[in-house]
């Protein structure tokens, strides 16, 4: 019994969808407790007064986006080299979801500049960075659009995404030379806990596992639409056949 | 109930807004796509059977 | 040379379409594939000349040996004929076009631009082409296509004289080369039966 | 090689459109820039660098769809697949092809370009050298962006999509070049880095543009 076994759509369809109403549940329950115990139970900010509760979200979804395009790569790597049909599908599944958390991230980083730096919008590296990751995930999910063939599509967004990942992560380093920015460092570093009290670090917990679960569960759901969709193409085909 | 947001509330209301819709329009959208795709196979494989 | 291939299936646009195929080819031997429209004959022929992977099955002496000519020549509007040749010449590592232009018949024309030729015309240079790669194994993909009988008839002496050197051909036609050498093989009893390519058959 | 090479050099001057055709627009943008940020010489000599480097990335851009889709539409793609060059060499030679069409006559164009938005004088060799340095990784990025399209009718939006961000690196890095030229700052720091891409991406990116068209033209 091993790991790859999942990798059979049928197998995947049905072990996902026994799982998927508990990551469901789950989701919802984090989302629900993290957001809420964020908005409404916790301290103001010495310094940035109730802005702070926009931490909340701008930096799991902040991390998913990232992590959403790091999936992407793996799942790739699995397609080109074990050939796996499934994984080529949640890599697309993946996509639209990850461009969400980075609009999302986007939105709120500038919904918190606003007051915090007096502007919307800085090239501030971090900014930047994210932006140039949206612009990868449009031109990933237009590229799946435009091919027809299935399998074609898949080795050639395969191979856009590693590429990609190379330059994107050139880019990092190209926009950090480039304009050293007014974004803080990372808020959460494993070294140093303490630059963010409790207070505000456990409900930022719960919401990052929030968007963990509500990512794995859109990623489920959604591939299986893939697979789903990749069937009926492939009976069509063979009644048109026949 | 609503706590005192002070005069960020805009930045801070507007946020949790715009992540609410966004993350409601993706989930929607996968339940709708899964369900017309679902419908579609089922189709498919019940003219399949008869 | 030999040719070989064996078992060979192949698939277009996801659909299984040939399958088991198994023939030789031997050096100086020519083979005509038959067959109704849409039976998989460009397919086999690009599976063969190695541009497309197939299914199943393989084709063992192709490396490095074939000519391959399909529908369209790749030739260039803005190059003149013997510049034409001559690119594809030296691609393949060779110089000498004139035995080529002698063949088909193309001194008249060999300063005139591709693009300005007829259809016919552009097909005997993608044709003569096929002369100066010096590979044995000539794949040919409907090659009189837009012909009249006299270049037909020249097209069946370089084939001819192709077969005499030692070289073999694999052609899918409709016409009668006036080749009465060639073999011929039908591929209509090799038509797949209904079921989709391998890749997909993990969705079914 | 050394014959597509030379085929592919001789269908640019013939065709026109080659050389032609990215140089047109290189001048189109420079000379557009004023009439949209005004007359002012102080600001336009500011920003003349970055305005030089952004208009030779869009006629590079512009002109990326010529690399391998014409060669696609007649069946010659399909001929050099089988004929005894390897894919890398062929989409690095394609790619060699573009920079010397498009890529040499804009960086020999810039200085006279820079002349209309009053570029201050030390950054004159600046732009030119940074063009110099970073064009051939414009061509070589072009060429798998090209090569992922290419089987898709309508591509070249597509392609521009997918290039854009991909060319991100290499224009920052150009352009800081530039500027810092321009400013007599120390170039070396961005133009060794600006260096490091393009012998990156010519070593690297070929391979995967090759697999790309291997697995378009099947």
């Amino acid at each position: 019994m091993s790991l790859w076994e999942y990798a059979n759509p049928v197998k995947f369809i049905r072990t996902t969808d026994k799982v998927l109403p508990w990551v469901w549940a789950l989701t919802g329950i984090c989302l629900v407790t993290g957001l809420v115990w964020g908005f409404f139970f916790t301290p103001d900010d010495f310094r940035q007064g109730s802005t702070v509760k926009i931490i909340y979200i701008h930096v799991p979804s902040a991390l998913m986006a990232i992590n959403a395009w790091l999936m992407m790569l793996v799942a790739s790597l699995i397609w080109i080299v074990r050939r796996h049909h499934v994984s080529a599908l949640a890599a697309r599944a993946a996509a639209p979801v990850g461009a969400v958390m980075t609009m999302i991230a986007l939105a709120t980083g500038a919904f918190w500049g606003q007051p915090m730096w007096g502007t919307w919008w800085a090239w501030d590296p971090r900014l930047t960075s994210f932006l140039i990751l949206f612009l990868f995930y449009l031109g990933y999910m237009a590229l799946w659009e435009a091919i027809e063939n299935d399998d074609t599509a898949a080795d050639l967004t395969s191979i856009l995404c590693l590429v990609g990942s190379v330059f994107a992560v050139l880019s990092r380093y190209a926009v950090n030379f480039w304009n050293q920015g007014l974004h803080q460092g990372a808020t959460l570093s494993l070294d140093k806990e303490e630059n963010i009290s409790d207070v505000f670090w456990f409900p930022l917990l719960v919401c990052i596992a929030g968007f963990v679960l509500l990512f794995i569960a859109l990623v489920f759901l959604r591939t299986q639409t893939e697979i789903r969709a990749r069937r009926t193409r492939a009976l069509l085909a063979r009644e048109g056949q026949a | 109930m609503m706590p005192d947001l002070g005069k960020y509330a805009f930045a801070v209301l507007s946020s949790y807004g715009v992540t609410i819709i966004l993350l409601s329009v993706i989930v929607v959208i996968s339940f709708w796509r899964a369900r017309k795709v679902r419908a579609a196979l089922d189709e498919i494989e019940n003219r399949r059977g008869n | 040379m030999v040719l070989t291939v064996r078992d060979l299936a192949v698939t277009r646009g996801g659909l299984a379409i040939l399958e088991g195929v198994s023939f030789e080819l031997n050096a100086g031997e020519a083979l005509v594939l038959r067959g109704p429209n849409g039976v998989g004959k460009t397919t086999l022929l690009r599976s063969i000349a190695g541009l497309q992977p197939p299914e199943i099955g393989t084709v063992t002496g192709a490396e490095d040996q074939i000519a391959y000519a399909a529908h369209s020549d790749g030739l260039k509007a803005m190059l003149s004929v013997t510049e034409n040749l001559t690119f594809w010449a030296s691609v393949f590592g060779l110089s000498d076009i004139e035995h080529a232009i002698e063949a088909f018949d193309l001194a008249d024309l060999r300063n005139r631009m591709a693009g300005t030729l007829s259809a016919g015309q552009k097909r005997r240079l993608g044709l003569a082409r096929l002369m100066v790669t010096g590979r044995p194994i000539w794949v040919l993909d409907e090659p009189t296509v837009s012909l009249d009988v006299a270049s037909v008839a020249l097209f069946a002496d370089a084939v001819r004289g192709h077969l005499h050197n030692g070289g073999s051909a694999l052609m899918a036609t409709h016409i009668d080369l006036g080749l009465a050498e060639a073999r011929v093989l039908d591929l209509t009893p090799f038509k797949a039966a209904p079921r989709t390519r391998q890749m997909d058959e993990a969705f079914l | 090689m050394r014959a597509l090479l030379a085929r592919d050099l001789m269908l640019a001057i013939r065709a026109g459109g080659g050389f032609g055709l990215g140089l047109a627009f290189f001048l189109i943008v420079t000379v557009l820039v004023p009439f949209g940020v005004g007359p002012q010489t102080d600001l336009l000599s500011r920003i003349a660098p970055g305005i030089l480097w952004i208009g030779a990335l869009l006629a590079c851009l512009l002109s990326l769809d010529r690399i391998l889709a014409l060669d696609w539409e007649d069946g010659s793609l399909d001929l050099l697949a089988t004929a005894p060059l390897p894919m890398e060499g062929i989409v690095s030679v394609k790619a060699l092809a573009h920079w010397i069409t498009t890529g040499l006559p804009l960086v020999l164009a810039a200085p006279v370009l820079g002349v209309l938005l009053s570029l201050p004088l030390p950054a004159y060799q600046w732009v030119v050298i940074s063009l110099a340095v970073g064009t051939p990784a414009l061509s070589v990025i072009g060429t798998f962006g090209a090569a992922l399209t290419v089987g898709i009718k309508r591509g070249g939006l597509l392609m521009s999509l997918l290039v854009l961000p991909l060319y991100v690196p290499t224009l920052i890095f150009g352009a800081e070049v530039a500027r810092r030229g321009a400013e007599g700052l120390t170039v070396q720091a961005p133009l060794l880095l600006l260096a490091g891409i393009s012998f990156g991406v010519i070593a690297l990116l070929p391979f995967a543009s090759a697999a790309v068209l291997r697995i378009n033209l099947r």
